[in-house]
């Protein structure tokens, strides 16, 4: 097929914007709800610029690369079976999950605030919360271990970007500069966050989240007026790059084959 | 010279001593390997305030159990249902206060069951630290290192009275393999096993011995674990036995759907789990040959 | 063949004495530098009393029950790969071998104490010992989990019975009733001592070594003189009772047919 | 679309940043997947001060280091050589007081490690609790419990600088399969790769990739675990590559009689390894076809 003059659903710049990020040679796990973003993301790098990158699919242990293989089918869960077929040349037993290494991990959150913590605990009153969350699964372990990890927010709201937590599920910057080297985390902590809006990345000397780009259609003010959280706006904030293309070709032809992103619930903002 | 006895059980044999209050443990994760046929089996009893632990992942199991009414405390560090939303049963009664959760991080859970199965008092995780889960949960106490002094969370030993897995197929001795991954079930049996509890499996097929000492390296999991063997084909259904069969998206929406109004999951409790004796009545009425054909086909792409 | 008329080495005498220690349905590992003795102890109760026992070859993970199958030589070392041909079912990972029951095992040492102490560090000062042993190995762990363990020696003599260790590299009872509990070790301890000359098991109520058969050929007053560590001695010691016929053929013709046993180094006292 | 680039490596480019003091972790177990050929390498570049470590077992591997006087430091829980005696070198050696033994349960040593591999501090072990142990050897540290308070062992996470395995067959990419046991070679590589080590295996032979992907639960120790696949057939001589050769008891025992003097030593040095300059040289000068023949015959009983 010819992606040209075919609109790109948000998931798709999702993949491509979180693609860029990985780098050859690099090993991490895609996570979070809607896993098919960063599994995409992580196949595409392999596909284009990154061919030793290694994706362990976390909680199934597959441990696969693409390179040089027919195009596998994309899924909703890196947990399917059928990831097998994407390049599985190793399946790590469960508890070696946790002893193999991750230059990156991605993660999704109910609640950010400015520093990168996230919540996924609770919205509200634990005890009798306006909104259970799902738990910490691996959230705050990956955060501890991981080089850097990558965050992405299904909405970009002020409820879902706000300045205080109701409950620190994972620790990203903490307070500010030298929390994490001063309780002894080892990982570097959360490194960019990818909304349906924009781009956002962490200030170096502040640790504060910082606005990098904003999505085709989408202006800088509806992004401050969507978001609760304090963030850095630099005065020139570049409109987020679309895939050329090329990569939108191998995008959709091998990494994403039947449109999975762009048929995802609530892909569409054109 | 004597022969060995065998591990093939019913359920009402296997499910002997299932008491109110119990600590049970589920394998699989998310919609995989859930011991599907047993959670209903467990849930028609009626057995009140189970600990239910899961890990990593839970859905369509323990959130069943507590729509049920089975549950007082849930200790599962992921409870949803991944790309089909949050888990409703879990959510209605967390919101509700009527059952308590054990907030943490998977490595928590991990940790306390690698301790049982080391037959060590505690474990230890790094995770948590800078976080307020210790705060929501008393388990978890945020110590020094023993060697280098820096924060740390130590959990103590979990034990748990019963664990129900699933495998596609297994020997009359209890030796269990799986088709696909067989995600926390290893660590799970060892800690059950160490901590002094019963281990049953759930298995599509039985499987001659000589399939294990073929190729013994093959064997996911050892009889030496497992007490009871119960023959249950798409046992795990709606679920998947990962690399058997997929799950069925459908089946399992059908749940979500019926958590909409609390008539309706009465409906279904009383249609899928208290209408139905047993697991081949429960196949009769719910599983039709063809969604089965195409939950296998699937497997392949 | 027939066994009859056929003196019993003392190693057979151990594998003998030491499977009917062992029940039925039991989980358990043979261990120590002749290894041959407990692989033979085992493999004689599964055939015999305990069909539902299972061996774990600790150091290679095999589980195996030979019950129902054809005759598998026995070997010199249960890491030898060839003990997969003696019923093995499964291969546990290396680290769950750690996490599996054991409700016995089996222990050498360089020298054995009355409380069932064992050391196997080192004879002389460890800075430059008359002998180095080889290490601790695994005894201490598996002294701190089995249900019980079972010490054989190589050796009977003043210099391997000692009343004091030159190091503590197990601890048995440490010095008496009451010690293991007060450290938390959740093993029961030593239950029997197993040597060219003696069966030795511990009192009740001491956890004191105690003299519980003299082997054939030998006295009470030869165990004696050769034994350096404070031992009980009842008023009657039977002698150490000899495999029937029976037990022996299957001994010889299932569990050992190459008479792995009868040849060992030193294994005739006749 | 790039290419993958591949791990197939030389012994002098893999062993390059190979230097004395450092910490060598050697794999297999007793007389069993023993990565012989790099510790005849490692010991003919006459290394110095060398910390070896190796669990459960050695034997043959790490008391020709000694012998060869690479070795400062033995972190080995059973250092011999079972059946066939005690080992040689070390226990000369440790007599003499030109090495140090670092005294421990094989449960320590894996507490060090598995605390490696999972970017903890330290681990802990009721093993040693009532000995000696934690007298002669100042990384033990006797401390109360997390949660319990009981008396309980910790130790600091160990970090090896290099790691050396054997395996019967692996890929360009570095992926390994064994044909029997691998022993504790995948706690090695993992504690090493996550302290920042490198890892180094030797292979019986290199199998294309596809013979991986088709069948990916079969591999043992997965690419991202290894830095460098030498390919060395029979490379585990005289120890045996576990179940797909058994080692060479004579070849063993030839090394056995060596040590009995310090000229038969030196000699038996010279002939084994200062004199041959390559794996090849190695195989034509002391190994018969018909002895790996016999070898590979045994593996059937």
């Amino acid at each position: 097929m010819s992606s040209k003059n075919t609109s790109v659903a948000w998931p798709e710049l999702a993949a491509f914007v979180l693609s860029k990020e990985l780098n050859d040679g690099e090993i991490g796990s895609p996570g979070g709800a809607r896993s098919e973003i960063p599994l995409a993301a992580a196949r595409l790098a392999q596909l284009t610029h990154a061919p030793n990158l290694m994706i362990i699919t976390s909680a199934a242990g597959f441990v696969t690369n693409n390179v040089g293989r027919p195009p596998a089918p994309l899924f909703h869960s890196t947990t399917d079976y059928r990831n097998i077929y994407a390049g599985a040349e190793s399946v790590l037993h469960f508890m070696s999950i946790f002893r193999t290494p991750r230059d990156w991990f991605f993660a999704g959150g109910m609640q950010v605030d400015s520093y990168g913590n996230l919540n996924m605990t609770a919205i509200g009153d634990v005890k009798a919360p306006k909104l259970k969350g799902p738990g910490g699964a691996g959230l705050s372990y990956a955060g501890s271990v991981a080089r850097r990890y990558f965050i992405y927010m299904q909405q970009h709201s002020r409820r879902s970007f706000v300045n205080k937590l109701d409950y620190v599920t994972a620790m990203g910057y903490g307070s500010g500069p030298g929390e994490r080297e001063a309780l002894g985390l080892v990982g570097g902590g959360p490194a960019l966050v990818f909304s349906p809006l924009a781009v956002m990345d962490f200030c170096d000397a502040t640790k504060r989240l910082r606005l990098r780009s904003v999505h085709p259609g989408h202006t800088v003010e509806e992004v401050l007026d969507n978001t609760g959280a304090e963030m850095i706006v630099p005065e020139n904030v570049p409109t987020t790059a679309l895939p050329d293309n090329d990569v939108l070709e191998i995008l959709r032809t091998q990494v994403d084959p039947s449109g999975v992103l762009q048929n995802l619930k609530g892909s569409r903002n054109d | 010279m004597e022969t060995r006895s065998v591990k093939l059980s019913s359920v009402d044999v296997a499910l002997e001593g299932l008491e109110d209050g119990q600590t049970l443990i589920i394998g699989g994760s998310l919609f995989h390997n859930k011991p599907m046929h047993l959670v209903r089996e467990i849930a028609r009893r009626q057995v009140k305030d189970l600990t239910v632990v899961s890990v990593p992942q839970a859905s369509l199991d323990v959130d069943l159990l507590i729509s049920a009414g089975c549950v007082a405390e849930v200790r599962v560090p992921y409870m949803g249902f991944e790309y089909l939303g949050l888990a409703p049963g879990f959510r209605k009664a967390a919101s509700e206060g009527t059952i308590r959760v054990w907030e943490c991080d998977e490595t928590h859970l991990l940790a306390a069951l690698e301790a049982t199965s080391r037959k060590l008092p505690s474990g230890v995780a790094k995770a948590g630290v800078g976080t307020d889960l210790h705060k929501l949960n008393p388990d978890l106490k945020l110590v020094k290192d023993h060697i280098t002094g820096e924060p740390i969370m130590a959990v103590g030993a979990l034990k748990p009275d019963l664990a129900i897995i699933h495998a596609a197929a297994g020997d009359k001795y209890g030796n269990l393999r799986y088709a696909g991954y067989s995600f926390g079930d290893l660590i799970i049996a060892e800690a059950t096993r160490q901590g002094g509890g019963k281990i049953i499996a759930t298995v599509d097929e039985v499987m001659p011995n000589v399939s294990f000492t073929s190729d013994p390296f093959r064997t996911d999991i050892s009889c030496i674990l497992v007490d009871h063997v119960i023959e249950a084909p798409y046992g795990a259904y709606p679920c998947s036995s990962h690399g058997n069969y997929q799950f069925d998206e459908a089946a399992i929406l059908e749940y979500v759907n019926a958590a909409k109004s609390e008539q309706s999951m009465r409906d279904y409790i009383e249609n899928h789990i208290m209408s139905v004796p047993d697991h081949e009545a429960y196949l009769e009425k719910h599983v039709k040959l063809m969604s089965v054909v195409a939950a296998r086909a699937k497997i392949y792409v």
